[in-house]
């Protein structure tokens, strides 16, 4: 099965930290960027902005990093789970991600990683520019393919583009 | 503190952290014991490359707490490190079987009827502003990033999304 | 955390304490949060001889109740002081995402007090407050030091307010700067601030916010999203942001242009918000916290003298105060100046208002090349423009005379000059023409801090959307008076505005929202303030919330000795009018007409313009009250209340 | 504000009381504690009979932390009636608690069979049985003990380390027959007998023989006699469920689901008085063991103060020290090795180390000696069991280099 996933364009991103507030509230019940899934990552000085969510790599190092199972899948959606009773808080995962986008609950000190709403992102919902998406990785790629070329023949034809 | 981060292919078995740890404490307790090179509190076990580096993660739920029958190791007050005990510690070997890291390390006292053996492990470098082992790693084997519950997060998804940036333009 | 949005931390400069203090559930049902606390704290905390360069001025940060929700476009954050620009009551409010880290730490306000020895900076980390030294951080522009304390802190992800050089040199127009290139520019408070030697506020709050019934609020913030969203105003002001509307005002000759001499420019296209678009300046869209709009901009120079600038604006003022007021229609050169302001930490509008100034004293021969320190002040000399900002911010030569403001260089250089000093109470006007737009200008007249159209908007006048005429149907029945020349009802558009908009800075709301877009109606915002808190009120409820901050304001400045003839407007709106609108004027007598109307209105004194007891009892203002009584200036019974 | 019983107070009770606290600052918490000691380590009992222990040092918890838990405990009392309708407990002296949630936390008593019981024959599960064991041994009294589990062992350990020499009369072929395999056992058992202690195996204690003076010996079912004047039976525990709706109750004790909760519901049961699922074999039995009072505990904290939190199941496991060597048990080590599983063993000078597989996979360590790796192996099996194994390979295991 192709694993969906919360897309990021970055560059539709304007930094209004709705996907932070709807994860918040949809996981917890307030509003906190501490307790999102997703996490906004500003560069002010130059105006940019960037959500940084779980990837969903296709061998996740968090994964295998854990020494007690404390991940899993659902099967219908492979939308990721923490089994929080097995979760020790050794922060294994947390030093295993490179994208430093597993960080643990200040509460209950097991890992907060994107669980994909139960398929209906909540942050996807609340993003007003797009700059999200939940997406299946060939799609993704697709989209991103013809954007490219899109642009490419829009220089060629601005007169551009030498070859 | 901040969370203890362990890389073990990084390792090179150079041995600073077990000097940097012992030394460490004989000069913080004052204790100059001859055989101060014996008390690290970390363990680096070889021969050869990967090296199994045997350092505690002071997990916020800890096994070994729970397990711990003599409530010799505690979360500390400020919730920060896994705290030992020592004094209290009966050698019954019930965190050597939880923890998944075997950082618990076995020392011999002498005396005490009962005690032959007690447990020694990492206590976070509380007094420093960062843990000696990983002050010293040339390797980036032990790395101290943030702190417990945030832990290296932070900075690995701004470097990473920057990353992507670079790449983006 | 209560859902009245946290304590009050109150840091003492001079002893290097701090406290917090609890907010009451009365004192969110009377004041809200943001600007209406903050005029409640600066009444009580100050005193009618208060220097607002000196150690007992105040300095209060407020993000709104509902800032660090989901309520679309509550980021905002109220700052509150005395003003060094009018030496009377000041508000500005800033956008980027500070006050929302304040909210998180735990916190609804910030209230500086006293005056450190040495430069220094404020570090909130949740619950633990610091007074920091910031000697290496002081003489720093703003995206330096941002960048200094962020590594200092060991944390990029913290929120830091600052001040460039502008603050620190005490420019009367220095501004509050959030997250780099976000500014609370208006009356000076980054003067304050650098009166305070208070070089930075940096928060890192990782707290949560939950309001007293999570989910009809979080309902109703989607109610407001679509509100929003389904509002005709909206996708323009996404797309070309503020100065999206200059195009418009240029081709009605109403675009405060050479010194608000002229309503037009010649070729104002770069000046505009397409031009932003089309050209290629714009690199993307800025939202400050929780805004779905975004119509902040990151632009970028990548051709001509100024490429490699890279910025965030300009807005429409800044189009209109540093482009077409100084004669200088060249994008890249108003994103320099733009960035320039920025970094320094000054007000884009203000530093417009005295470069034109000097400019058509420089044409009409009252300063010499001379006098400007051989800064060759032409319009449109976009060289002279910088380098005349950089002397501002650091109070070099000619520069620190205007950096006093246009009033007192004005005073200074003499002769007709004060004609050409587009400002009252101390403050340059803001850019719009007045003239052409009447409920404006009584709004300016009135406005407590000088006239500007950040405290009360009267969008709705122009009719410009079928929300504009709607609300002037609504508010006068009569939806005809959707025209800005006429002078009727202009008080009763005026005082709809003023609650509003004191309202929507209580919650923490950006303004566009709720008096240039009218999505986000009173109504909403009394079921969201519900809520939230918890405590049931209507929209009338929270209209009156609103007029108590504006009462309560007013009084801040009558206690400070301001009466009817501080409520006025420029010379130049009152006696000359542009030859492309030779018709508009501000006339003295339509002027007094509507501020009769105005002050009966609220229940003030005419003569006086003093509000009276009956008015202020009829908004639980007693105590204020009694303090102006024993002052001698209550109104007397020329008031009426309505 | 919701109410809150905790009825016993030892480590399942504590750590349901934390769990609770960490998420209701405001709940109003009850406990009610059948002793009127603070709250201690029971495991340490064996160790306080042979003087390696003080009092103070066997507390949980110290004395100030149940009131700045905010919890307000109800000393040397038993609840002998849970009223699940009327959400009321009644207590032994008449009294009554109202409550929202329960926990059933009270533990278990020594199983001690009616042929036996009488003067001179004891459990060792309070500090009162630890006190009279030392008495009655300090003074020469010849003490055997019945039953050769972790505790029979212990005491054993202890009695030995106090100078005296004790009896341990087993039924089964072997010591630790639960947890160890014959190997194993044989070193234990060589260890025991090396600092003392007679160790009597395949033969049952059939009839006490009393005297005047009291226990005087012990029939044993091979037909011999052993003196005795006082017997400690370690033959386990019985789960403390008496005065518990019926509702509740499982085969021995207290049935609850992952959430730790019983078919009734408010009403919850943690540590040596609930049934759970057994990880290695499927069955749900109670598994009396100390880190899984605290899991437990915990867990049913979590749900009765409103979060979700699932039990995975128990993993049965046990660490001895005996008298110097250690000996730690993990999962499947002896009993029903089928053709589905491989044993790999390394026997040194001083250590015997046996992992179990069940189809390739680690499932059981059974370590003698040289046990420092323990841990890592049991989180390999922990993730064995959990179909989830590592696809990472761990550094070094020391017993699966050979």
């Amino acid at each position: 099965m192709e694993q969906r996933f919360v897309n990021v364009d970055a560059k539709l991103c304007t930094g209004c930290a709705m996907c932070e507030l709807a994860c918040s509230y949809h996981h917890e019940g307030c509003y906190s960027p501490r307790l999102s899934r997703v996490r906004l990552v500003r560069f002010e000085d130059r105006g940019f902005s960037v959500p940084a969510t779980c990837a969903y790599c296709e061998r996740p190092i968090c994964e295998e990093a854990c020494p007690t199972a404390a991940f899993a899948h659902d099967p219908a959606t492979g939308a990721a789970r923490v089994h929080e009773a097995r979760c020790i808080g050794c922060k294994e995962c947390v030093n295993a991600c490179p994208l430093g986008v597993i960080d643990l609950h200040p509460v209950h000190g097991t890992p907060m990683r994107c669980d994909l709403c139960d398929g209906d992102p909540a942050c996807v919902k609340l993003c007003p520019t797009g700059a999200l998406a939940l997406q299946l990785v060939s799609d993704a790629v697709r989209d991103k393919r013809r954007a490219v070329q899109t642009a490419r023949i829009r220089l060629a034809e601005a007169g551009g583009l030498e070859s | 503190m901040p969370a203890l981060g362990v890389n073990e292919p990084a390792c090179t078995l150079c041995g600073r952290c077990l000097v940097a740890c012992a030394a460490g404490r004989a000069v913080l307790t004052g204790a100059l014991d001859p055989a101060w090179l014996e008390q690290s509190l970390l363990r680096v076990d070889g021969p050869a490359p990967p090296a199994h580096i045997r350092l505690c993660r002071h997990c916020l739920t800890a096994p070994c707490v729970d397990a711990c029958v003599a409530r010799a190791l505690r979360r500390d007050a400020a919730g920060d490190a896994v705290s030992l005990d020592s004094s209290r510690c009966v050698g019954c070997y019930s965190c050597v079987m939880e923890c998944p890291f075997s950082a618990p390390l076995a020392r011999a006292v002498s005396g005490n009827a009962g005690r032959g053996t007690v447990i020694a492990k990492c206590d976070g470098c509380a007094q420093l502003p960062e843990p000696l082992c990983a002050a010293v790693c040339p390797t980036g084997a032990i790395r101290a990033a943030g702190d417990a519950r945030s832990a290296s997060s932070r900075a690995r998804r701004r470097r990473a999304v920057g990353l992507g940036l670079a790449g983006h333009r | 955390m209560k859902p009245t949005g946290g304590h009050i931390l109150h840091v003492d400069l001079s002893t290097g304490r701090n406290w917090t203090e609890p907010v009451s559930e009365a004192h969110t049902a009377a004041f809200t949060g943001g600007r209406g606390v903050g005029a409640a704290l600066l009444w009580h905390g100050t005193g009618p001889g208060v220097q607002p360069l000196g150690p007992d001025n105040l300095l209060i940060f407020g993000p709104g109740l509902l800032t660090g929700t989901a309520a679309p476009c509550s980021g905002r954050t109220t700052v509150t002081a005395m003003s060094p620009a009018t030496g009377l009551y000041v508000k500005t409010s800033g956008g980027g995402h500070f006050g929302a880290q304040l909210k998180y730490a735990g916190y609804s306000h910030l209230v500086v007090h006293g005056q450190a020895d040495q430069p220094a900076y404020i570090w909130i980390d949740d619950g633990k407050v610091e007074v920091r030294d910031a000697a290496r951080f002081w003489a720093m522009d703003g995206r330096t030091a941002d960048a200094a304390i962020k590594h200092a802190i060991g944390d990029e992800d913290i929120q830091v307010a600052l001040i460039g050089p502008g603050g620190e040199n005490l420019v009367a127009f220095a501004a509050v700067m959030f997250s780099v290139h976000h500014a609370a520019a208006r009356g000076g408070a980054g003067a304050v601030m650098g009166s305070k030697r208070l070089k930075a506020v940096a928060v890192r709050g990782t707290g949560a916010i939950a309001a007293a019934n999570p989910s009809r609020f979080h309902d109703l913030a989607a109610r407001a999203r679509e509100a929003l969203q389904s509002e005709s105003g909206y996708a323009g002001l996404a797309k070309y942001g503020t100065s999206g509307t200059l195009n418009a005002l240029n081709e009605q000759r109403i675009l405060p242009s050479y010194n608000f001499q002229r309503g037009t420019v010649r070729d104002g296209y770069p000046l505009t918000g397409e031009a932003l678009v089309q050209e290629g300046y714009l690199k993307g869209r800025v939202a400050c916290f929780g805004c779905i709009i975004g119509c902040h901009r990151r632009t970028a120079v990548e051709r001509g003298r100024f490429a490699g600038t890279e910025t965030c604006g300009p807005e429409y003022e800044t189009m209109s105060a540093l482009g077409s007021g100084c004669g200088l229609l060249d994008t890249g050169a108003v994103l320099k100046a733009n960035d320039l302001c920025n970094i320094y930490g000054l007000d884009t509008i203000s530093a417009g208002g005295v470069l034109q100034w000097a400019m058509e004293c420089r044409e009409k021969g009252l300063l010499t090349a001379g006098d400007l320190d051989g800064v060759d002040l032409r319009w449109g000399n976009a060289e002279a423009m910088n380098a005349m900002i950089r002397k501002i911010a650091f109070r070099e030569g000619f520069g620190s005379v205007l950096a006093d403001g246009v009033r007192r260089a004005a005073e200074q250089v003499g002769g007709d000059s004060y004609r050409w000093a587009v400002q009252a109470k101390g403050l340059e006007q803001s850019r719009v023409d007045t003239r052409s737009a009447k409920a404006y200008a009584l709004a300016f007249a009135v406005n407590p801090r000088g006239p500007d159209h950040l405290h009360t908007e009267t969008f709705a006048e122009f009719g410009m959307s079928p929300e504009s005429r709607a609300l002037i149907r609504e508010i006068t029945g009569d939806e005809e008076l959707a025209v800005p020349y006429l002078t009727d009802k202009r008080a009763e558009i005026v005082r709809w505005h003023e609650d509003c908009y004191a309202l929507t800075e209580a919650l923490g709301f950006c303004v566009f929202t709720t008096t240039a877009l009218y999505g986000i109606t009173p109504r909403l915002m009394a079921d969201m303030f519900s809520a939230f808190t918890g405590l049931e009120a209507t929209a009338d409820d929270l209209m009156l919330v609103g007029r108590r901050a504006v009462t309560l304001e007013k009084c801040i400045n009558v206690r400070r000795g301001a009466d009817r003839k501080a409520d006025t407007l420029p010379w130049r709106m009152m006696n000359e009018a542009s030859p492309d609108r030779p018709e508009a004027i501000n006339g003295r007598e339509e002027l007094d007409r509507m501020l009769d109307e105005y002050y009966r209105l609220h229940g003030w004194d005419p003569a006086t313009s003093w509000p009276t007891r009956p008015c202020l009892e009829a908004l639980g203002l007693e105590a204020v009250a009694a303090e102006l009584e024993r002052a001698g200036k209550i109104g007397g019974s020329g008031g009426r209340q309505s | 504000m919701t109410r809150y019983l905790i009825v016993g107070l030892n480590v399942a009770g504590i750590a349901a009381m934390k769990a609770i606290r960490e998420l209701d600052r405001a709940g109003r918490i009850v406990a009610v504690s059948g002793e009127s000691h603070l709250p201690y380590s029971r495991v340490l009992l064996p160790r306080y009979l042979a003087g390696g222990a003080v009092r103070e040092e066997m507390s949980l918890e110290p004395a100030d932390f149940y009131r700045a838990e905010g919890t307000r405990v109800i000393w040397g009392r038993r609840v002998v009636a849970l009223d699940h309708e009327r959400r009321e407990a009644a207590l032994d002296d008449g009294t009554t608690i109202d409550f929202d949630r329960a926990l059933i936390a009270a533990g278990g008593s020594p199983i001690i069979p009616g042929h036996l019981a009488g003067p001179g024959v004891t459990g060792l599960r309070t500090l009162e049985d630890a006190v009279l064991i030392r008495e009655r041994a300090s003074a020469g009294t010849r003490v055997c003990i019945g039953g050769a589990g972790p505790v029979g062992v212990k005491t054993a350990c202890a009695l030995a380390e106090l100078g005296v020499r004790p009896a341990l009369i087993v039924a089964s072929g072997r010591i630790l027959s639960q947890i160890a395999d014959p190997e194993a056992a044989s070193l234990a058992q060589r260890r025991l007998e090396l600092h003392g202690v007679e160790v009597r195996l395949g033969t049952d204690i059939s009839r006490a023989l009393r005297g005047r003076a009291g226990l005087e010996a012990l029939q044993l079912s091979d037909g011999t006699a052993v003196p005795c004047g006082l017997l400690v039976l370690c033959k386990g525990v019985t789960p403390n469920v008496a005065g518990m709706p019926s509702a509740v109750h499982g085969r021995s004790g207290i049935a609850v689901d992952g959430m730790m909760a019983t078919r009734m519901s408010g009403l919850y049961a943690a540590g040596d008085a609930a049934e759970t699922r057994d990880l290695i074999d499927g069955q749900t039995k109670v598994t009396a063991i100390f880190p899984n009072a605290a899991a437990q505990g915990r867990i049913a904290g979590k749900n009765m103060a409103g979060a979700t939190a699932v039990f995975d199941g128990s993993l049965p496991r046990n660490a001895l020290d005996l008298l110097g060597l250690p000996l730690i048990s993990i999962g499947l080590v002896a009993a029903g090795l089928d053709a589905r599983h491989a044993v790999r063993a390394t026997r040194t000078a001083g250590s015997y180390r046996k992992l179990v597989y069940r189809d390739g996979l680690l499932v059981g360590a059974l370590l003698v000696g040289e046990v420092m790796d323990a841990g890592v192996l049991q989180a390999r099996i922990r993730r064995n069991l959990a179909g989830s194994p590592g696809l990472r390979e761990p550094g070094q295991l020391m017993g699966e280099a050979g």
